[in-house]
């Protein structure tokens, strides 16, 4: 469905490798945005009801859903908390980052 | 672990919004992004004014989109989504659905012109106002979009907005546009039928989308869904619908009414208000969800 | 090079009249600019318009102060404004007027051609009684006194400007193309 | 086929034959003309176009750049306090390189509302990256706005086609227009190489950090660079098809000239009459008209101009505090080029006061009998 993303950035070292205009070549990928979070999201799965909410509110297309199960991606998660707040199972911890 | 259970999605699994943007933690317009999306779909342009999304979706030479973006001039959105729909059927492209995709102040005060007028034409275009009630890119300057009672950085504690939010749904409904509605990023099925509906519609369509700005609400990140869940529960946001500035549908039925005290406390930026003072925001809801109900026929 | 000004009130047309003239005599392979008095017209008020025609291109784009000759389609004009200003000695002067050349002693260093236009359009139904069309009639009246085209090119040029009954406005231009008088030293 | 038009109408052919595909203008005096056959023209399907009516220029401008980063031929025409409103968008379609073609008419600005003719307004745009033409007569119009389509998709730059307010826009001359085949066999479909589709999605003009934005704009003035051989390779090819040559500036009688008077738009026409009387009076005149004056054409103005015994400039407009921008432009062209040439300013005609003959005579006697100019700007008919 989607084509293949690149996850690099992309680094225009010469003025000749410039498009003509501003215009993106590539995904926000590259931005990993793991690294702004204070907090992460941990799902006790047991607990999980699979009702998908976590994954509906997240602002930042980070729980994905592996084998019927939510899933965070580290990578980019920046630990809103909006998960944890709205899983009505309440089966999703914020817990502090290792540092 | 139960195995045999599948996920219960209440919205299109496909996304066309990806990771690594650069939206603030917990920010409502991201969500109302990604629910706008999975109703557009791919044959989508977005013609950007200077807003959040401007920023959000990732700088030269990326973007976090799937879809085609048109980066435009503050108070151009309408005007230059109107030009790019015409662009795009005088090169045979008649399918693609042009979305103007614009902040509160972009849509409220320096938009208003453009807006008005492609509305006036009816312009095949969905014009979408994700609503964070100020001037958030910039820095939380109070717009026209800022409720009664609200600091900004440029209402102070001392001197807070003393003026009501404009009503642009009003404003809106009086060009008697083919669609109108207001949504909610904490009713995403609602938000999501509604782009779809808009998006089988021609002529101007017109969405006002509740975006919380923790950032500029002095809000808790985790607590942006909450938010504007009260916002609707409480009347401060009603959601409803309406076709050629009549017809006006409550989408959202609100039983009983929270008190609006209840959303006011989760934000710093009405911190400072007196008990007097919330009990005006309360009697202004209440006078206008009358209004509202009455029109509705409910 | 020859610079003709028209006189008229907003509304009446002039600034047509001064355009179908041009075409006509572009019509006949010579150089030729037309142009109103530059700024804002308002019905009612007097208003000119330019012409200038050559065999060779025309460079000049500044304003006519000195015509050749000037024509007045407002007949109350003649008493309003000086008609003459600017105008060459000896230039024809061609006054939408019933009255005759003799009549208008003040223009004695100029020749005088009268034609009555306003008559013309209302017997070809141009206009009201009170808001006759005159622009077209006054065109044939010119291109016979200052032999500017041929009325074959004129009539066309009329035809080709005019979407609202063409042939009553030919009819207009060949009524007046006949009628028009002129006073002593006018051309024969 | 040959008409009578008046030069707005002058435009409106040329957006007609050059096929714009997205027109969307507001109505200014004295521009208004030029709107309202493009909308009789899109009416009757003699031009297949949408006509957008917006609410002012610079939505009309907003529009165009929607409409052209689609990939359509885009056309728009203002004036004045137009053109002065649509300056933000003016900076966007240049620097997200879309070919906008625009005819403004050269109109002073208020206060003391004046819709006579003068070139602040259009002036005042010169650093937005457009091209700019200034035009003297309708033909010229016409040819230009056909010859500015190719160029500007060329080069994937904005221009801009200048009249003179009344003395161009609501003067009728004699203009041959060419027939449609023509035309199209000179001006291919717009085809740019990068255009926003939902079939090959990408973001058009996102945010820019220091890291990239210097090579975008370095990237944008070598194509402009590039203008001045391609507006005359062009020009050229233009002449071989319909007879007319379209060049950077018109050269009347300067080779040898004691005086070269530099002039642009209609005021450049009118030189030549005075060019013509001055030589029958034994003075050895010559008229370099800017046809082009954005890319400023350095090659050759110093090679007509820098041959002259004396240059002198005259400007409808003025960069208040320093000098007439032609006469500005002119000089640094000049220095270091030159050994000493003797260059005059001169401003006249502000607000549409006329410029005649009598205009040049009084600046060639002026400049003739000095060494240096008398004053830094010296104005030409005022009352003083």
């Amino acid at each position: 469905m989607k084509k293949k993303k690149t996850l690099d950035r992309i680094v225009l070292a010469s003025e000749s490798e410039f498009p003509m205009m501003p215009m993106s070549l590539g995904t926000m990928h590259y931005n990993r945005t793991g690294a702004w979070r204070n907090i992460k999201p941990v799902i006790e799965l047991d607990k999980c009801i699979q009702c998908g909410i976590c994954w509906k509110f997240c602002p930042d297309v980070s729980i994905v859903i592996r084998d019927e199960y939510p899933v965070v991606d580290y990578d980019y998660c920046k630990g809103c908390g909006i998960c944890a707040e709205e899983c009505p199972s309440k089966c999703i911890a914020m817990v502090e980052e290792e540092k | 672990m139960k195995k045999d259970k599948t996920m219960k999605l209440s919205l299109p699994i496909e996304e066309y919004m990806g990771p690594g943007h650069l939206a603030c933690q917990g920010c409502g317009a991201a969500l109302a992004m990604r629910f706008a999306l999975k109703a557009l779909g791919p044959k989508t342009a977005f013609c950007f004014p200077a807003c959040c999304w401007s920023v959000i979706d990732g700088p030269f030479p990326h973007s976090s989109l799937d879809v085609s973006i048109f980066h435009c001039a503050f108070e151009t959105a309408a005007a230059t989504a109107s030009g790019l729909k015409a662009g795009l059927e005088m090169v045979g492209d008649k399918e693609t659905t042009v979305v103007a995709w614009a902040g509160d102040g972009g849509t409220f005060d320096i938009g208003i012109q453009a807006l008005s007028g492609a509305a006036e034409r009816n312009e095949d275009i969905i014009y979408i106002c994700y609503d964070n009630e100020a001037y958030m890119n910039t820095g939380i300057q109070r717009s026209s979009a800022t409720p009664y009672g609200a600091w900004t950085t440029t209402t102070p504690v001392k001197h807070f907005k003393s003026r009501p939010k404009k009503d642009i749904d009003a404003i809106m409904a009086a060009h008697r546009i083919p669609y109108q509605a207001t949504a909610s990023i904490s009713y995403a099925e609602d938000l999501v039928k509604k782009v779809k509906k808009a998006k089988g519609i021609r002529g101007t369509r017109f969405l006002h989308i509740y975006a919380p700005c923790p950032a500029g609400w002095k809000s808790r990140p985790e607590d942006t869904i909450k938010l504007s869940r009260l916002a609707v529960q409480t009347g401060i946001f009603p959601i409803f619908e309406m076709e050629n500035g009549e017809n006006c549908v409550l989408n959202i039925k609100v039983k009983e009414r929270k008190p609006v005290k209840d959303y006011i406390r989760l934000q710093g930026r009405f911190r400072h208000l007196t008990e007097d003072e919330v009990q005006r925001i309360q009697d202004d809801v209440d006078a206008r969800w009358a209004r509202l109900t009455k029109m509705c026929g409910a | 090079m020859i610079e003709i000004r028209f006189h008229g009130r907003g509304g009446q047309g002039t600034v047509m009249a001064s355009k179908i003239l041009a075409d006509a005599i572009a019509k006949e392979g010579k150089y030729v600019q037309a142009y109103p008095e530059f700024g804002v017209e308002r019905r009612g008020a007097p208003v000119f318009a330019f012409i200038r025609i050559d065999d060779k291109p025309i460079y000049d784009k500044s304003k006519i102060y000195t015509p050749d000759h000037v024509v007045v389609l407002e007949p109350t004009l003649v008493e309003a404004i000086d008609l003459t200003e600017g105008l060459k000695p000896g230039g024809t002067i061609l006054i939408n007027t019933d009255k005759k050349p003799g009549d208008f002693k003040q223009y004695a260093k100029f020749k005088v051609a009268v034609v009555d236009a306003t008559g013309i359009a209302a017997k070809n139904k141009l206009g009201t009684r009170a808001a006759p069309i005159v622009n077209t009639a006054i065109t044939g009246a010119v291109v016979k006194v200052l032999r500017l085209a041929r009325l074959e090119s004129l009539l066309d040029s009329i035809r080709e400007a005019i979407s609202l009954s063409p042939e009553d406005n030919v009819r207009a231009a060949q009524d007046a193309f006949e009628q028009v008088a002129m006073g002593n030293g006018a051309p024969q | 086929m040959k008409k009578v038009i008046m030069g707005n109408h002058a435009l409106s052919w040329g957006a007609q034959l050059g096929r714009a595909q997205v027109i969307a203008a507001y109505p200014i005096t004295p521009q208004t003309q030029v709107v309202e056959l493009l909308s009789e023209m899109c009416a009757s399907h003699s031009l297949d176009a949408k006509f957008i009516k917006v609410e002012s220029e610079h939505s009309a401008m907003a529009a165009l750049l929607g409409a052209s980063i689609a990939g359509a031929r885009t056309f728009t025409a203002t004036s004045s306090h137009g053109l002065a409103l649509m300056h933000e968008l003016l900076h966007w379609a240049a620097i997200g390189r879309l070919p906008v073609v625009m005819g403004n008419i050269n109109r002073a600005l208020a206060p003391g509302w004046s819709i006579w003719a003068d070139q602040n307004d259009s002036l005042s745009q010169r650093d937005t990256g457009w091209m700019q033409y200034y035009c003297a007569s309708n033909q010229e119009v016409l040819d230009t706005t056909i010859q500015a389509f190719k160029v500007s998709e060329a080069l994937a730059i904005p221009s801009m086609i200048m009249l003179d307010a009344f003395a161009l826009s609501h003067t009728y001359e004699v203009v041959d227009i060419p027939d449609q085949d023509k035309v199209d066999a000179y001006l291919p479909p717009f085809r740019p190489k990068l255009r926003l589709s939902s079939d090959d999605p990408h973001a058009f003009g996102g945010l820019t950090s220091p890291e990239h934005y210097f090579e975008l704009r370095y990237k944008q003035q070598k194509d402009m660079e590039r203008a001045p051989a391609l507006i005359e390779e062009t020009g050229k090819e233009y002449e071989k098809m319909f007879g007319r040559r379209l060049d950077l500036v018109e050269d009347y009688m300067c080779s040898g000239a004691e005086i070269v008077f530099i002039t642009s738009g209609t005021a450049g026409y009118t030189a030549r009459v005075a060019v013509d009387a001055l030589r029958q009076e034994g003075i050895k005149a010559g008229n370099l008209r800017m046809r082009v004056f954005r890319p400023f054409p350095f090659a050759i103005v110093r090679e007509i101009a820098g041959r002259a015994g004396r240059v002198a400039v005259v400007d409808r407009n003025l960069s208040w505090g320093c000098h007439g921008i032609f006469y500005q432009e002119v000089k640094s062209a000049l220095y270091g080029h030159t050994n000493g040439l003797p260059v005059f300013g001169y401003v006249a005609g502000l607000g549409g006061r006329d410029i005649t003959p009598q205009t040049f005579k009084d600046i060639a006697r002026d400049a003739l009998k000095r060494k240096l100019p008398a004053e830094e700007i010296v104005w030409i008919g005022v009352k003083r």
